[in-house]
């Protein structure tokens, strides 16, 4: 039970991290369509987000709520992958971001929703028509920027250099999702690997981009050990709670 | 035989006059052509530059409902900045082009989002006065004379109406909150205020391309009109949540069925037009850095999208 | 007394406000000398803020700490003129704002530590053998950077374009000026201006600068009306405080 | 007749045992100036770099005398990379190549630096146990062989030992303050506990250069008499904060009047040391960043007094 709801919570954290960062994007981006399609996206995730958090507040049973297991966590109470909380740089670096979470996400969703657990069942199978749909998108991207101009693939390129090495943490499981793993809650990741990794090969392929091979994966950030990123983009995101202890707004 | 021919320019007026939609293919006075890319550009820009002062909260909303409100509201906007920019496209305007003119400053963008947003009441104000004020504004163009016009608008209104009570309710959610909230309101209310009732223009007596307007059907009530309107609608309101309207002139006058007020300072109005208001700078670098710095991402979706058309007519 | 509160406050935020952003440069200089002067204007001015709150706080006399008055107000209750919240930018821009405070504080501190209030005129002479310091690296540096190449006039005149419209509002009485310069416990800005002047026009002219003219000055801050930038300044500045209410660090 | 004379090299070796101190215009051997320059470099580059997880948190300090006196040690250390890279200079390396060699990874700085600051309890961590580690690694230096650099960390330790105890007083403090300061006091124990022991380098059968450099007095005890230093300094000051050293294999050990502990991940140490700690790219980036961007600024300084010279000559 403590354990569900620590893989819960750090699916709560891991969607609305990197919703917060998406929505940074709001009013900056490249194009007007695109800057609609990352609000989207950003919309998505926080709603995935407040699913898990309130299922995690229900599993926990102590009267928090969603914004109270939001809000009023320091960093390094905060489950995320490092990934998630990487900044969003250029537009690159956010498609690369997006694109080996959405590999992820949409792998996870797809086992999670024939999973036993029903209300995390629930949530997956509303969740991953959405992650369909990024993955798709975040695709495209990378094909679009690989296949691009010399620019843009010098730029995806360096995105992959600096970004890839969170892509581990994703897939290898913490002591958490181990014993949850052990108890049939969480899905085998190794089981994962070779459909994620197929598509990764499959789009990497199409942008002309070589996989990344042998790269040193960095870890921590489902452990609390976080970049010094997730600090500052905490101070923001919690300052009104912090500020306003227990209001309504 | 002398025939009773109306030339184009009556024929259009005509339909005008009739209440009849003038669409894309119609022939119509460059004048009205002019007036309308300007217009319903500048209404485009708006919306765009309109996403900066509540975006500014995205990241720092107070809960995740709020934060998830505010973020889709601020979506629909870029989604109205589509909507407009293709109805001016209609009109023989390119998309790139009306946005160099906002970009070197030739083209103009509501003044109001000149103004920063500093607490997050501003987000209530926003919505209650600001989106207020430009239901007021645009309501009337949803039976404007041009159809692409008028259709988009329509869609922008049941949005804005939306986004007008979402932004009322933040105001009472804060009005019946913990004090601190309440002024936190009234500070916000303080701040808002004269720039929304500048958002309705000049005087009539200042604003000459009205008559012009009104009769193309493109503008259907004069500045003042709506600003008298505006007052007499936000006023009761104002009450109902207990705040104070910062105009010690503000009156119910009987005589007029209406509320007499304070005369705006358009000495700062004409400032914030001519581009020293405070965030003139900001809003404006803001955008032109987001294009420069997209101006790769748009090239390499253009690339991209020519090598693949190139190898399908290679097949 | 209460308008003398509201003053020394005022100067209270502007030093820290200042104090902060030059702080947010500590290890980021372009010269390791350059990052040693920066954090030493920036302990100064901190310095000089402790000093302002400590004795607003004794003013109020509600027994209220400096560290309750840097940290617990908002945005709107903050009253430093805009140019200090405005963020660092490039070096040049972080020079020309040093130098338009310098030139208003050095003949600031002057006046106020000949002023009949004892404790303003304890802490101005302090304070105005640093002023004086400051106002010699700042103006060195406009000299050099605009009298050094191309690109160093460039950014420079960039600079000043951007900063030279906060400039108005140090010397533009406020309601409690006003109320404090008639009781002669706030010096005449009118009449320190030639002097401000005299320096800025000495300065321009070794950089080899033009003078700005009929720059449209901005204002606000001093009543609480400030730019965008104060908020986002203000939630990393508070959030200890604000997440930790009445600890002691 | 055959006279007793000594070698260039015996002679400098024979200063060294009667400790007097090698200064910058002495002979001495091709090996010994190398590693002193690069000994010196890599600690100036570690104090340098040092600023930055510190500086992480100048901006967040929880009161206004907590900011001074970070902003004060952060300075302090950007001024012992001064004395460094100066006393590296008197060895006839330039600061210019120094930097380089940083940049490009040629040079190394401290690996305590690539973990990150994630609390303001790791501003007493950094303080109280990578200062007090370092000063185990420097005091010693105070006595080594070259004359600029025993003078330059005279300096340096003195104003780590003030830092160090600024750093225990800011353990001291959240231990004794509320129930979540005195856990985000463990929490950050926790994280820094090991990383801190690895300061001290490989163990020293894993440490080939250590016999040279005690030989020449620049360095004086080996890695693992430092380490058990450490640890038995550490142990009973985490006692006297009520924190727990996150090692169960921590134990008083009579016998050799000191502590058993247990042995560190050597795997993590190597592949720190490697590139690969979590913020080695943030720290380098951040540096190299620094350092591009102000080249504007050093090139404009150059070219003005270049002016300055020439206007001078010409008069």
């Amino acid at each position: 039970q403590t354990q569900l709801f620590r893989y819960v919570l750090q699916l709560a954290d891991t969607s609305l991290i990197l919703a917060h960062r998406l929505s940074e994007w709001c009013g900056h981006g490249p194009i007007l369509e695109q800057d609609l399609a990352l609000a989207n996206i950003a919309l998505d995730f926080l709603g995935e987000a407040r699913s898990y958090y309130q299922y995690a507040a229900e599993l926990e049973g102590q009267g928090r709520t969603e914004d109270d297991l939001a809000y009023l966590r320091s960093a390094v109470e905060y489950r995320n992958p490092l990934l998630v909380e990487q900044p969003n740089g250029d537009f690159a670096a956010t498609i690369v971001r997006q694109f080996i979470y959405d590999t992820f996400h949409y792998h996870l969703l797809q086992q999670l929703q024939a999973g036993p657990d029903t209300q995390l069942a629930a949530i997956a199978e509303k969740s991953v028509k959405e992650a369909a749909y990024h993955l798709k998108w975040s695709s495209e991207w990378i094909i679009r920027l690989g296949d691009g101009t010399e620019e843009s693939r010098r730029r995806v390129e360096q995105a992959i250099a600096s970004l890839w090495r969170y892509a581990g943490e994703l897939t290898t499981p913490n002591a958490t999702e181990k014993e949850l793993q052990a108890a049939g809650l969480v899905p085998d990741y190794a089981a994962m690997l070779p459909q994620m990794e197929a598509h990764v090969a499959r789009v990497f392929e199409e942008a002309t981009l070589p996989v990344p091979q042998g790269v040193f994966m960095q870890k921590g950030g489902k452990d609390g050990r976080h970049t010094e990123h997730l600090g500052y983009l905490l101070t923001e995101l919690q300052y009104m709670q912090r500020t306003y202890p227990g209001l309504t707004w | 035989m002398e025939t009773l021919e109306l030339t184009q320019e009556e024929q259009f007026q005509a339909r005008i006059d009739a209440d009849i939609r003038i669409e894309p293919k119609d022939w119509m006075p460059d004048a009205y052509r002019k007036t309308l890319i300007r217009q319903i550009s500048q209404h485009a820009h708006s919306e765009l530059v309109g996403m900066l002062p509540e975006g500014n909260w995205i990241t720092r909303a107070p809960s995740l409902k709020r934060k998830s409100i505010l973020l889709a509201k601020v979506q629909d906007e870029a989604g109205h900045g589509l909507y407009l920019y293709s109805a001016a496209e209609t009109l023989g305007a390119s998309r790139d082009q009306m946005l160099a003119d906002l970009h070197s400053g030739k083209a103009k963008y509501s003044s109001i989002f000149n103004y920063p947003t500093l607490s997050w009441a501003d987000m209530g104000c926003v919505g209650w006065l600001v989106d207020g004020a430009a239901i007021l504004n645009q309501v009337p163009l949803c039976r404007t004379s041009y159809g692409p016009y008028a259709r988009a608008m329509v869609r922008v209104c049941k949005e804005e109406s939306f986004h007008q009570r979402q932004g009322f309710e933040i105001m009472q959610t804060l009005c019946e909150g913990a004090p601190v909230q309440k002024e936190m309101a009234q500070e916000a209310l303080n701040r808002w205020w004269w720039p929304t009732l500048m958002m309705f223009g000049p005087k009539d007596a200042d604003s000459p391309n009205t008559a012009q307007s009104m009769n193309w059907r493109i503008k259907r009530f004069t500045n003042d009109e709506l600003r008298q309107k505006f007052v007499d609608m936000m006023v009761p309101q104002a009450e109902f949540l207990g705040l104070t309207v910062p105009d010690p002139a503000v009156k119910w006058n009987a005589d007029k069925n209406g509320y007499d007020f304070g005369d705006v300072d358009w000495e700062e109005f004409w400032n914030v037009v001519k581009g020293n208001g405070l965030c003139n700078q900001e809003r404006l670098g803001a955008r032109v850095k987001a294009h420069e710095e997209g101006a790769w991402v748009r090239e390499a979706a253009l690339a991209h999208a020519a090598k693949r058309k190139q190898r399908a007519s290679e097949v």
